[in-house]
């Protein structure tokens, strides 16, 4: 059975049936409640998250469970390390993406390599849940795609749902992994409703999906962009141009069998990232195709990214920063 | 320390124009006119007018996500900053940067700042330009009690501390970081309290009260620029509206809010201490209420008019270009 | 907290092992036999072992760049852990982590760490797994004077002090963080100072007696194992040896190290007063010295004969992947 | 003239010539004096780094503008961009570049951003010299080339030198440069001797250099694996295979027409990177040739890079973590 939620809906129900099988699952961040358990208020939350995805939590798991933070992302997601080497599972929330500035050691030089320091001898189920992209007139601090960043470390995955169902599929799948992964959620495509299937699934990470098949050109999107690249696919349709589209949902493992068996089958391929372009995912698909997809390759491999600057506040300037389907149709157009 | 009739013209018109200004970004967001994370700063205008007063245009201020109030107090320019938040060419930073990254280094504005706490260490950099380049000025750094829990806030202080630099951190505790209240994140009561760590002197000002951040900021400030060190300065203070535009409040009682509001209001209060003090009569005050009105209409219009950038801009200003 | 005779055989046994430990080290470096960043921890091991002999199992250490020492005394394995120091694939960590990451999960050791600071907040993350999974242990860091100035130091002792976690933090300063004295860098001389800042309880113990530390120490440990919240402790100590080995100890003069080691040494200090308490003779240490030799001697010749790991393995142990 | 000094030298004489010519330059960072300036020693350094590269600085400076300081990352950086926006030009050190996970923020949200964000209204003269790469035994947390991280940042500029010579005149442009600029300095390399000019002298941002003519294959690389490479090149000319090899020397910005222009000659590239392959600079050099380079590709474009793994401490795996001339010429053999 399913039914349509937002994104953040699914997500909350993917934290509400996670925490519910495992006691071990506790959610810790700024706000996760905010102000929840104040004596005089019993133990509701106020906020549950600036976005509302964490609602609720509280009242049914408890504050021994579900914690507000003091404003230290170090120590959230420093402490959050620790609690996953010694018995927990931790959900730890960076508000914003953008805020790995002050807390990427617990990621990069802890989370990432105690297992491989330890000669295997450790295992950190860690998730960490945050808020990332442009398109929210959030400005430059507030608006950052670094999930090529965390991709680029080994010992971390990093995952990056394009629809509530995938989101529910794949945090409960974060959650179980015994690894650190850090789960990525567009903040745009936060309050988008979709088909989300009942009960407890998962969906694997380091599997794309074929949002859309095609045999002229195909168009690997993550997040955000899978819409954008799916409209794209819709208008080229009337020109005549059938687009196959691929929704890469993990960045980290990437599912390079999949970039190959659609290069395969079309010869063409743009790809479409919002995050800016050097050093990013765009780039890593490119270099696949140009490697190992070499022999299938018709035509250039495209990136439609960003520009190479920061998010600019202005409406007008934001929306030029972000691909549109108007570039992924000139740059398909270029293959041709 | 002693204000004349002109500081205190001065600091109630800055006063008023904070206040309003803020009332003002209410309406227009109510009327869908603008956009963007916008976190209100009325109610705390004591502090930032308080501790600017001292200050000219060889001092740097570095503020927060909260950061109209710091922004004009420092003398930036108004009518830029509405265009500013409108995302306009004409805006201080052409649009680029909108409401947490005003910035006017002609005005000692080096920028709100949108990473809680990543200002004051910014603080210390300005305060070690002053001191190495012998400017005679001084670095003020405005921050919420919830920063003072970001290892920034400790590294700079202590950084500061070790040098002797001339630099004021400035915590404005108004209770709550977001939802959060402070009760609930961090053990002590007085912030103030944290200089210990740094062998900093540190001072407990009234942050509701003009007159009580002007002179103890004042005494941090002599100090600074005498070469004696930073200081910490924590005022109490209150935010009058929700964390953001459009924050449901649903994490403090109404009548919490109401009470300070209601018998603490710095603008209140200075009126009615400034009228006492002879200096100003309440003439001289409601004459500058109207000059805000207008000034404000002005920005606003100005802002509405003013053209949007051009889509190219994106990739200007990202680097500097010799010409 | 009396101690038995078992318990001053077995402190002074660690203590011993961790400083000859360290001199092999040394002769072993010199003999061309080690590689790698080496930052030895003799003349410190009263607090490691003052400490950990409050712990069990259930109980989890966090360590630094300088954690021989910590590793074992909380009963770390020598002979992995110099299996460890030449790569080899019996080591601790199959040779993967080397000197800066020994880690066993199995005795509670979480791990040296290369990161200055960043074990503080692991720890008060291994405080909360206590808390909520009510184990009953406790979790300590041990960190330098250096640390203290860490943003992650600041930001984990507020966060254990709010939800009163199970947790000791055990400073140990010893005057210098690299080549830099720590009056450059800190403006403070007692770092206990700065629990004032979380409203946390304090204390300062003499780094360089054994029985100071493991009172103090055994005062927090308690504490935190009755739920009553964390405790940080500041030991004053020195470390003999250069920041690491090849240092060439310019930065401090000889007669200040040649003080602290004629007339403070820990473990000259323990068995004078060992000696009067009357539970142990002269005797019993010397044969615990010739077994600490013995052991010794096993782990260097065991460690040279063990097979280095396959190249292949460079790429097992990134990711936990089920069976 | 020129004469042989070590890369550390080199860095130290190219440190002097800039603070003589302007006293707007500080040095600051952990031990860039070491205890210099204690009471009892007169002003002079014990240390001077921990690789003595910034030895003697203090005497002929002052420990006004030479500042040891805490251990303190985020305010090491922070004030740096502070002082840069603010009139001075500070050259800060990080000691190795894997603690970039204590202080990412002054350089992402801060150093990086504030031009842009402020409107074009600010400059930050920042130069942070950092100590990265593996081959020195110092395992996971010591050893990481981070490069690609920093460069993925709009604003941000990025530079690893090679050699004695070029480390000096990329670092006196990098110090004159007005934009915050990254210098890894390659610790294995630091006591390497080379050929190096006398006197002040700058080699422009952006541009590579071209280290050996070619005609068959390609081969790019940075720092250390130039070398890599030249021996590979050699190796390979025994074979009868002509290989040019190229420097990037700047990765932000990279040269694409350098690049482009060898590919352009040869039609076969192979990029040597000791950092781990996910979005790094090897993708990002492999996706312009897909792109703007495709009607000169012959072959698939291989990457030789480290594996998706943290640096491990034994030198027999280290060994095999860092990309070998043997590795290059296969890689090279496949392309032929
Ligand atoms: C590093 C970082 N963490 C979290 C946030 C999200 N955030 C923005 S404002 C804020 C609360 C700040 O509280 P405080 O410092 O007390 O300032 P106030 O808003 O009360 O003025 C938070 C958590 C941020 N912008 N940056
Ligand atoms: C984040 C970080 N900064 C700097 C270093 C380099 N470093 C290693 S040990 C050390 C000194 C630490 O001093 P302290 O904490 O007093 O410990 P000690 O070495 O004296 O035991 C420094 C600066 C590091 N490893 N990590
Ligand atoms: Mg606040
Ligand atoms: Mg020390």
């Amino acid at each position: 059975m399913s039914r349509k939620l937002s994104f953040a809906a699914a997500i909350n129900e993917a934290l509400h049936i996670a925490m519910e099988a495992d006691p071990d699952i506790i959610v810790m961040g700024e706000d996760v409640a905010g102000g929840g358990g104040r004596a005089d208020q019993g133990i509701e939350d106020a906020w549950g998250g600036i976005m509302g995805v964490t609602k609720g939590l509280i009242k049914a798991f408890g504050p021994e469970r579900v914690r507000d933070t003091p404003i230290s992302e170090t120590a959230i997601l420093g402490a959050a390390v620790g609690a996953a080497a010694t018995g927990l599972r931790p959900v730890a929330e960076l508000m914003f993406m953008d805020f790995i500035g002050v807390s990427l050691d617990p990621l990069l030089n802890q989370a990432a390599k105690l297992r491989y320091m330890f000669g295997g001898k450790v295992r950190v189920p860690l998730t960490v849940r945050t808020s990332m992209g442009a398109g929210a007139r959030a400005a430059a601090q507030h608006s950052q795609t670094l999930y090529g960043m965390t991709s680029s470390i080994p010992g971390l995955k990093t995952v990056c749902p394009s629809n509530p169902g995938d989101a529910k599929g794949l945090l409960l799948a974060s959650i179980r992994d015994d690894n650190p992964v850090i789960f990525c959620e567009q903040k745009t495509l936060m309050f988008m409703q979709g088909e989300v299937p009942e009960g407890d699934y998962e969906i694997p990470l380091g599997k794309a999906a074929t949002v859309r098949e095609g045999t002229d050109v195909s168009l690997v999107g993550v997040g955000r962009t899978v819409h954008t690249a799916v409209e794209a696919a819709i208008a080229l349709e009337a020109e005549g141009v059938s687009a196959e589209v691929i929704d890469l949902r993990s960045l980290s493992p990437m599912d390079e069998d999949a970039i190959l068996a659609t290069l395969e089958k079309t010869g063409r391929l743009v790809v479409v990232d919002e995050a800016t372009p050097r050093c990013g995912i765009a780039s890593d698909v490119a270099a696949l195709c140009v490697d190992r997809g070499f022999d299938f390759l018709n035509a250039p491999v495209k990136r439609v990214t960003a520009p190479h600057s920061p998010v600019p506040f202005s409406p007008v300037l934001e929306d030029a920063f972000l691909p549109s389907s108007a570039r992924i149709i000139d740059a398909v157009r270029e293959l041709l | 320390m002693s204000l004349s009739r002109e500081d205190l013209i001065d600091s109630y018109r800055q006063m008023r124009t904070i206040r309003r200004f803020e009332e003002r970004l209410v309406d227009l967001v109510t009327a869908g006119k603008l956009a963007g994370f916008l976190h209100l700063y009325a109610g705390q205008e004591a502090v930032a007018v308080g501790v600017c007063q001292h200050l000219d245009d060889r001092d740097i201020v570095n503020s927060n996500h909260r950061g109209h109030g710091h922004c004009i107090a420092k003398g930036v320019d108004v009518k830029g900053m509405m265009a500013e938040l409108f995302g306009k060419s004409t805006g201080t930073c052409k649009g680029k940067g909108g409401s947490m990254h005003i910035a006017d280094l002609d005005r000692g504005m080096l920028g709100a700042n949108g990473i809680v706490g990543a200002g004051i260490p910014l603080t210390t950099g300005a305060a070690l330009s002053a001191q190495i380049k012998r400017t005679g000025g001084v670095a003020i750094a405005f921050f919420g009690d919830g920063a003072t829990n970001e290892g920034a806030f400790h590294e700079a202080l202590n950084m500061a501390a070790i040098w002797d630099l001339p630099a004021v951190f400035v915590c404005e505790n108004n209770l709550y970081g977001e939802a959060t209240p402070m009760e609930f994140v961090t053990p002590i009561t007085d912030l103030a309290d944290r200089a210990t760590s740094y062998n900093m002197p540190s001072a407990i000002a009234d942050g509701m009260n003009f007159f009580d951040v002007y002179e103890k900021s004042g005494e941090a400030i002599d100090r600074a620029r005498r070469g004696e060190g930073p200081t910490l300065i924590e005022c109490k203070t209150y935010r009058y509206m929700g964390h953001y535009v459009g924050d449901p409040l649903t994490y403090r009682r109404k009548e919490e809010s109401e009470e300070w509001r209601q018998n603490r209001d710095c603008l209140e209060g200075f009126e009615t201490e400034a009228l006492e003090m002879g200096l100003v009569e309440s003439d001289d005050l409601r004459q500058i209420d109207a000059e805000v009105e207008i000034l404000l209409e002005e920005a606003v219009e100005a802002a509405e008019a003013a053209p949007y950038p051009n889509p190219e801009d994106v990739l200007t200003d990202v680097y500097y270009v010799s010409e």
